[in-house]
């Protein structure tokens, strides 16, 4: 699992890149609020194209992050999901709240 | 063709990433597509990572037993616990249930294992253990 | 880390690739190169195609075990089957033996086993079964 | 498993796809003796550069081929064989007797 973020015009671009399970949760956690925490940040995109899997953690970690964000009122969208994560967000409900973008 | 395997592996998270690829690698021989592969490898995680999280409450002491058929294209797979058990399974079904909230868990794991197979079973013993039994036909 | 898994299957030729992507899979944790995965492909490989044609002579009928154990990213696969045995091991380890010549067996399946690997062992009982103990440092 | 051949001036070019292991010997095995057994052969070649596995049944079953073709005294080579099978070929000591092109 790998992190890397891309800052342009008050948009902060989060790619996540590799495998979102339990295994690699917590760290992830720690990463993205960490780089979310940067001041000037006015929306958050999480670009899924080079996730190549998640399972319902990643939905619980997402939820939590999307809930810290919406206490500072800054949207978050995703973008470029892979069928796979396509198929668990739909089931989720996760679109409601957090649209691609 | 009717044929089997059982996996058995240390309950840590490291080892979901294993578990979900032999299942899948068992699936190879009835030829199913991406789709239905990747269904399954999502599936298996979540039962994995409930035995890890919730069987076992995150001590990585503990052991998973995975084990799977394959006859006339439909999988079969059971994964199986020897920890805490559930004690009323149907609040345990319910969507965004969950008792690790604090976790930030979503309570959608057994939602999604329901969604992406044919079928889904839970048996459960209190302080014993917690089998998942899980269908789909892959052609 | 110890990680530890065992991996029971048919003895059919058409779990040998199954079977050898499991162990692969095992190794993943420890970083190996590309040459070192297919080394132990390859013993895996020759070890389980002993078990279906030599101890089960392709009966098609019995199980493999397959327990892996990774220490300090060190490998160690021990892979047991419950067939016919081997009455003369230190015959069967040489280069070219095979009680199969008729079905072109080449026998070399230990001798691959061996130099792929850092160590190998053997150990039967006629009539009750064999197993071999492969060794490798990944890392 | 795929096999596919190509006939050019008395070579037959044999392409081998895929793993070759146990499962797949016998129809193997019966494949490229009735490909082989084309007249006109004066020369064969097993082009291997997408046979992407091989153990030692893969052994016995080429070199089972090399002995029904030396009795019509007709050359075999190799061809393009990835690292691990050169790996498998050189333990074997194959290439003595069946040189790569
Ligand atoms: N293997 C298990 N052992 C014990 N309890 C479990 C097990 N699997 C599920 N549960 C219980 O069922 C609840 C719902 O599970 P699930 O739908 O997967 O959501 P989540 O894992 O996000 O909590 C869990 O919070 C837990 O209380
Ligand atoms: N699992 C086994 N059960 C019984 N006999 C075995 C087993 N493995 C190996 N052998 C014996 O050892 C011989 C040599 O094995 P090997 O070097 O792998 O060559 P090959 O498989 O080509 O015969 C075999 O021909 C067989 O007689």
């Amino acid at each position: 699992m790998q992190v890397t973020t891309r800052f342009k015009q008050s948009t902060l671009y989060i790619y996540l890149d590799g495998e979102l399970d339990q295994s690699v949760a917590d760290r992830l956690r720690a990463e993205l609020d960490k780089c979310m925490g940067s001041s000037g940040v006015e929306k958050v995109v999480f670009n899924l194209r080079k996730l190549s899997f998640m399972d319902s953690t990643g939905i619980g970690l997402i939820l939590g992050r999307y809930k810290k964000l919406r206490t500072k009122h800054i949207p978050l969208f995703f973008d470029e999901p892979s069928p796979q994560i396509d198929k668990v967000l739909k089931v989720s409900g996760l679109y409601d709240i957090i649209p691609v973008i | 063709m009717n044929n089997n395997m059982s996996l058995k592996f240390d309950a840590r998270p490291e080892n979901e990433s294993f578990a979900r690829s032999v299942v899948a690698a068992f699936c190879v021989s009835a030829n199913p597509t991406v789709e239905i592969i990747n269904d399954i490898k999502t599936a298996v995680s979540e039962a994995v990572t409930n035995c890890i999280v919730h069987g076992y409450e995150n001590t990585m002491n503990g052991e998973i037993l995975i084990e799977a058929n394959m006859l006339s294209n439909v999988l079969k797979v059971k994964i199986s616990d020897y920890g805490k058990g559930i004690i009323n399974i149907e609040e345990a079904l319910t969507d965004f249930y969950t008792t690790r909230e604090e976790e930030e868990r979503s309570g959608l794991g057994f939602t999604i294992m329901k969604s992406f197979m044919d079928s889904l079973e839970v048996e459960s013993t209190p302080g014993s253990g917690t089998t998942v039994v899980l269908t789909k036909r892959l052609a």
